[in-house]
């Protein structure tokens, strides 16, 4: 019989010998072209990371093909990153160039280093789970094809962090992201009340709805949905099969920009929505793309450098945001959830 | 069974993106329910909706977690995803492969599973992404036996992980490696067998830029941090100079306690260390001229989590500074009063952050017994609604 | 009457700040009221507590408010406090005033109550400290006479006030006393009789440096701005030069915007207009230099208020901009239906920033019928929690 | 009979001939000395205001006083201000410096204007109102005595601002001052049976406390309350005289800083909590006077020319202004109330 609780492998038998040599000495990286990072070590050690694009849902050929790479020009060694990128671990300076010849000629996209676009974190969508209001990796798929030439730049005012959830759930960091594309449904469950009584725990059920809509319906041995308070966050749904939230006809996409992670100069922050909806219209979701074009096309156009996404928009307020990209503001750009107090202009002074 | 036409879907094979359409077809033509998720994937691009239905609880014996259970609900139509489980394999840190293992792992899910995968899941796992229920015990037997284990799902500790850090990187502060596999190695128990109100996320990043996202993740985040002064090598510093870096303008107007003072004339930076606030800007934009100090460690953030029920969350300060070394005792015994605290306090579905908002941080550090310091707040409460304990009133 | 000692109160006749004490004194001298007020006022020294119960309902005939009933729990040793109702005044605006006038107000309350007073109270009346209820009646009556009237008090419009604006302030971008004046006469019944949920407030301040504090205390602060660009005089910004101001430092570097370029070798300083938020500091620091443009108005603001319950709210933007002038009938029409959505929506004490704050501000503009702009936030919303209203959606 | 309804009387009319010639011409201002004010119209008039602090507490002989004041060099005009001084109004400026010596004379403070301390604003404390868990008027003597050399000063970093109200309603604008000083209960309400049963509206009354702290007891006619969950508040006493709040050993001080009101630069801002109790000592508060004094000499040696205490503190952080002042810091700083997610530190960077 097999192990329980054997736990994951060691990563120490996983490096390659130029990081087991070099572990916690580096000393500086430099990017020498897009793509590529240079590490140097206190001891002079260097090692060349050469960063791919990847599409995350890959068959085990395309993990054997890398593989194949790794064994070529990395000793057998290779890592992903944080966001789903491939990098090629070279520790033989020679073996940078030819790598790079052979990734192009396959058409590997190398990039996502230093102030570019890197790769779109993403999650599930209709390829696997119960709950999205729209693809992710077809959305992704789109909206890299449209930005591409980002991926393979260094010249951006800073980093572009893109991501994509396909629910509120937002598995990912969709919420803390420079661009986040987000699914969204638009419309009350529909309650089935046969599926209810076939063992959902309604008190449960009732707690899990953030805005309080749902209340038990003992007569029925079922819940009613106040569809007035209900604001589709699919939280039910989540609980229970029998509160249907899936709607083609009105699920879509939610667009929120601004966020951030690092610490760095300013503090990390969310994402803030800026348009409410665009419909689904696979496969190439022509709204979706061209307004994440359109918002970055901003950025780089008005962006001083080294500014983030939201570190420009805080810098020339968000009423300048919509004015330069023309977004119209509506009344579901303003909060109304718990924290929307510190949402309020609470000044008398703004732009116009 | 025929080929089904995928219009809408060959479309996504254009374009100079890598295209996971290609990928699913390269796994269809050898397995047949990689190709029925083809098509159920145009269906849903025809239809607008996905056709999975909610998970049953499916798994491997001695685990309580690790798998995702889904029934496709046209299973008529789509026989081979009537099961389409996914299975979390807990990745190495840092995700560092060699290729014999990436290769193993493809032979046995080769033999058991779609032949798809995500590399890798939002929290970090290695995905096997699509497999019937009577495959589940032998792949898991097999990955076992490969060195693999599961990672987490369920209401319990999930699979922690972790920047590049000294494996890679020149500003790692601590062993962000080591801390993710020794927690994870420590907490076998929690990761496998549901046993909290709701989901736990580890995440640890070498420094504050936080190459993990942990602050917007994960419940507790370690990001590195160091407790003396940065160190500048001001022969470094001219280097940058020269090579025409605008110094003052791209770090010191950058820095956010204007810390950083640029002498034009001798091409020196000096930096007024007790206002620092260890942002990581200076050492990014320089990183040959500018390091983190040498006292090194983590602060220690509790609370991150996405959007559902009561907002998201970013992970604020509960200890501004902590030595990491191995075993890590500290934290652990820290961690170890947390769990019991939200264990007995947390509602069902209610993750850590949510639960503190509820309770108050001042209960919270009360009952965990961790110090108040500044550090933990942006500034201190605008309410005057501040609770008296007993000891502290006149009787 | 005895005079008691009050060697506490006595302490605070020293020191260079005017004394409340002697002056409660002085009215002591030949009223027993005040006489009684400084004993109790001593035993609360003493006590370190207060002595005065809960106010009963008192006032005058046809009006709701206007008076706080007043009376100790020792009325046996301090009988002629045991009744000691203030009287609120409504004051004109800015608080200007004829010395005949004010020597009339002190003739009737040297008649009829202690002799001491609040010039002015924290809303702007100005406060008779102090009568029995029997003398009520008789002082308003003979306040009526001259020309003065009740301010609010319970659950109705408080009196409104205003900064000094247009009168001596050069800064002022619409006429706040008039506004105060007018809005105070429109409103008598709303002011006189309580009708709401809870109390309601306006304050008008004529520009962004919120001399009233209203964007902190009032439901309602209307505070001047301009529509157009600030107007720079370069002769004038050379005097400053030349007098040795800043102008960099002070000025440009403050502005929180950083919408001021200043040439130091013309000691010239340019906006960029669409840039400029209108936060006054520059006017502030180079009056004779800087002044507001020419198209004037004010923003409304809604919502401010001080801690009890939800906790305290500042004033946040409503209307960027409306033109104000007589008879500001934009204003009374938008504030008449705030009123009925207050009065339909409201819970008992619960102030109208509370309640936009607990319906969201959605639907608040939504059945108010107010435009959303992007003023209206500081930053859109975090969340995805947007509500579709039955006629944006497919059905 | 009297007039109802017949309003304020008519600003117009209480205007001294300067104002109403002027009016809505002012040009600019000056500051010829501490105290004064110099407006200049465009047609070139000039008004000087001479401003005085009063304890605002003040008995008609105060007002016949500065009545008669007014007549001899303002013509029979004067106002007050928002802060309750005293603005005497000469538009000949002959007259400006013989008032100044009767004043001084008399002993009336001149101060307030431009870079100063200004009057505090305050509220009734035990003088008249029934919920006070301190004085106004004493400690507002205590501190300005201790401050008084402020009022006459012009040379302050920037203009302040302080505050004091005697309890949680915070009659006045306590809650954005640059200090604020605040009368505050520690111990829950006492609950007084009989009265309840008298006429409280038992349902407002549960409904009145913000932590849902106070639970109706259906048996006993009247209320209980959870004293884990109170905090004081007294806003339960505010809606029934049956609960008792006073508490003569507990009652006291709390000071707040940071809090703002004007636009100018930064956005209006709340005080925050820096001393969370400091005992009631009668006549003058010498903890209460020593703490004030020793954050503004604080603020005063290490703040920049133009800042307010908030903007300092903002600037420095308020980890330093806690270690530069030495204030401790407790857990009673940290906020627990609704919007306290807002206050926690959401990054990794930080000072110490
Ligand atoms: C490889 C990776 C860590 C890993 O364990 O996988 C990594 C590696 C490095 N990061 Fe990162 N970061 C990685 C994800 C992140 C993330 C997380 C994310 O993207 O989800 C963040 C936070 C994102 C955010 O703020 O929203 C992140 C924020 C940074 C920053 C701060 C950027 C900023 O100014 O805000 C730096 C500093 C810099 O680049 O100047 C940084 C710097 C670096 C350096 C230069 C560190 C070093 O000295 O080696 C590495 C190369 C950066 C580059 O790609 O330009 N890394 N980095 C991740 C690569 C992801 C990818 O494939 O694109
Ligand atoms: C597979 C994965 C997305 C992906 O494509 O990468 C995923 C997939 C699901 N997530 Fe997630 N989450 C995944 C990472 C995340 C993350 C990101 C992270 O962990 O860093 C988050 C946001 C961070 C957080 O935890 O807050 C995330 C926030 C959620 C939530 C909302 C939790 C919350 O407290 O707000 C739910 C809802 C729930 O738990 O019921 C959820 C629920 C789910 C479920 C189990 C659906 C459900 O409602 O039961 C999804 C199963 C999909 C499927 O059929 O395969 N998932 N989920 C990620 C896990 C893979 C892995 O193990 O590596
Ligand atoms: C007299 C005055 C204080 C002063 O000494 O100046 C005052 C005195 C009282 N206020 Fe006030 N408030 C006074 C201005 C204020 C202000 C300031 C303002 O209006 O600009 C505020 C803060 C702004 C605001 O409205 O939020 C204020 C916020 C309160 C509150 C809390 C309201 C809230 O929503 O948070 C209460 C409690 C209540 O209404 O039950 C309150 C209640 C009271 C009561 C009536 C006590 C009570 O609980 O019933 C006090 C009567 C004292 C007495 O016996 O004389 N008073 N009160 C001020 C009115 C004088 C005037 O008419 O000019
Ligand atoms: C007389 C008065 C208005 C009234 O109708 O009574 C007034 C009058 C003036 N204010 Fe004020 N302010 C008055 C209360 C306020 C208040 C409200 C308060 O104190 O409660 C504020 C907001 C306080 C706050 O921010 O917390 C206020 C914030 C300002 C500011 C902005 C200060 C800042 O930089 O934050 C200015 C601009 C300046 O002084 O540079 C200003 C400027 C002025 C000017 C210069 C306007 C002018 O051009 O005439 C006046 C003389 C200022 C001075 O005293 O130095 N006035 N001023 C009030 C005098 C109160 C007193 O007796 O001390
Ligand atoms: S974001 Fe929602 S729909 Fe997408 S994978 Fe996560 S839970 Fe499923
Ligand atoms: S979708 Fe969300 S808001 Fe609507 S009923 Fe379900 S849980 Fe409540
Ligand atoms: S978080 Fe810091 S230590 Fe880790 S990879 Fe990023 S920059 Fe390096
Ligand atoms: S680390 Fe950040 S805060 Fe510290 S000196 Fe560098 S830029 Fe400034
Ligand atoms: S608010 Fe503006 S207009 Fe009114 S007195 Fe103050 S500075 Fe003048
Ligand atoms: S008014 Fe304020 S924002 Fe506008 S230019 Fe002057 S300082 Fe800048
Ligand atoms: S602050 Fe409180 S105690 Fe003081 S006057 Fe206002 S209500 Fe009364
Ligand atoms: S004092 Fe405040 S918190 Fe305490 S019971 Fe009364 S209302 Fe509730």
């Amino acid at each position: 019989m097999s192990k329980i609780d054997g736990g994951p492998p060691d990563y120490k038998k996983l490096l390659p010998p130029i990081i087991t040599e070099n572990y916690g000495q580096w000393k500086y990286h430099e990017i020498p072209r897009a793509g590529v990072l240079k590490h140097v070590s206190e001891k002079g050690d260097t090692l060349y990371s050469v960063r791919v694009g990847s599409p995350r849902l890959v068959s085990i050929d395309y993990i054997r093909d890398i593989c194949a790479l790794a064994d070529s020009y990395c000793d057998g060694y290779l890592r992903f990153t944080s966001r789903n990128n491939v990098e090629f671990l070279v520790s033989d300076e020679g073996k940078v160039e030819p790598l790079i010849k052979e990734l192009e000629a396959k058409g590997y996209p190398i990039g996502g280093v230093g102030n570019a676009l890197s790769n779109i974190v993403h999650t599930q969508g209709w390829v696997h789970c119960h709950t999205p209001a729209t693809d992710a990796s077809g959305i992704v798929k789109a909206v890299m094809d449209d930005l591409y030439e980002y991926f393979g730049r260094t010249d951006l005012p800073a980093k572009l962090k893109v991501a994509m959830a396909c629910c509120l759930n937002m598995c990912g960091a969709v919420h803390c992201s420079d661009v986040a594309i987000l699914g969204v449904h638009r419309t009350p469950p529909r309650v089935d009340h046969e599926k209810i009584r076939k063992g959902t725990e309604i008190p449960t059920l009732v707690a899990a709805c953030p805005t309080g809509a749902i209340r038990p319906d003992p007569k029925n041995k079922s819940v009613v949905v106040n569809e007035e308070r209900c604001m589709y966050c699919g939280n039910c749904y989540t609980m229970s099969p029998a509160m249907e939230i899936l709607d083609a006809k009105n699920d879509g996409i939610a667009i929120l920009v601004g966020g951030k992670v690092s610490n760095a100069r300013t503090a990390p922050s969310f994402s803030r929505l800026v348009i409410p909806f665009l419909p689904n219209n696979p496969p190439r979701w022509p709204e979706v793309t061209a307004a994440v074009r359109h918002i970055v096309e901003t950025w780089l156009n008005n962006a001083r450098k080294g500014e983030r996404v939201g570190e420009w928009i805080e810098r020339i307020g968000w009423e300048r945001f919509f004015s330069l990209t023309e977004i119209p503001f509506t009344d579901k750009h303003i909060d109304d959830f718990i924290f929307s107090r510190e949402t309020f202009r609470t000044t008398a002074a703004f732009k116009y | 069974m025929p080929d089904k036409k995928t219009p809408k879907l060959d479309e996504l094979e254009h374009g100079p993106w890598p295209s996971f359409v290609t990928e699913i077809k390269k796994a269809a033509v050898r397995n047949e329910s990689a190709k029925d998720l083809l098509n159920l994937l145009e269906r849903s691009y025809d239809d607008k909706r996905g056709h999975w239905k909610h998970g049953g609880i499916v798994g491997v014996r001695g685990y309580g977690g690790g798998v995702i259970g889904r029934y496709t609900d046209l299973p008529e139509e789509y026989p081979h995803v009537a099961e389409f489980h996914t299975m979390r394999v807990n990745a190495p840190s840092a995700w560092f492969y060699k290729t014999e293992t990436l290769r193993t792992l493809c032979d046995i899910w080769e033999k058991h599973g779609s032949g798809l995968t995500n590399v890798h899941g939002s929290t970090g796992d290695l995905i096997f992404l699509g497999m019937k229920t009577e495959e589940l015990q032998t792949t898991y037997d097999e990955l076992s036996d490969a060195g693999f284990d599961l990672g987490g799902s369920g209401s319990c500790l999930r699979s922690p992980s972790c920047c590049v850090g000294p494996a890679r990187c020149e500003s790692a502060c601590y062993d962000t490696l080591d801390v993710c596999y020794d927690l994870t190695s420590s907490y076998q128990d929690e990761l496998h067998r549901p046993m909290w109100p709701y989901k736990f996320k580890f995440k640890m990043s070498g420094c504050a830029n936080d190459c993990v996202a942990a602050i917007a993740r994960a419940d507790c985040s370690i990001i590195g941090t160091w407790r003396d002064s940065i160190r500048i090598d001001q022969d470094q510093v001219k280097a940058y100079a020269e090579s025409g870096l605008d110094i003052q303008g791209m770090v010191c107007d950058k820095c956010p306690t204007r810390a950083l003072k640029y002498d034009h004339e001798k091409k020196e930076l000096h930096v007024i260390a007790e206002d620092c606030s260890r942002c990581m800007h200076c050492i990014n934009v320089m990183p040959k001229a500018v390091r983190p100090g040498k006292e090194k460690g983590a602060t220690i953030l509790l609370g991150g989590k996405s959007t559902i029920v009561q907002s998201a969350f970013l992970s604020w300060v509960i200890v501004p500074f902590m030595k990491m070394e191995p075993p890590y005792t500290e934290l652990k015994e820290m961690v170890a009063k947390i769990w019991d605290w939200w264990d007995e306090n947390g509602k069902t579905r209610e993750r850590l952050g949510e639960l503190i908002y509820r309770m108050g941080m001042t209960k919270f550090l009360r009952e965990v017994g961790l110090p108040p310091v500044p550090q933990m707040v942006f500034r201190p409460r605008a309410n005057p609604y501040v609770f008296w304990p007993q000891d502290e009133i006149v009787k």
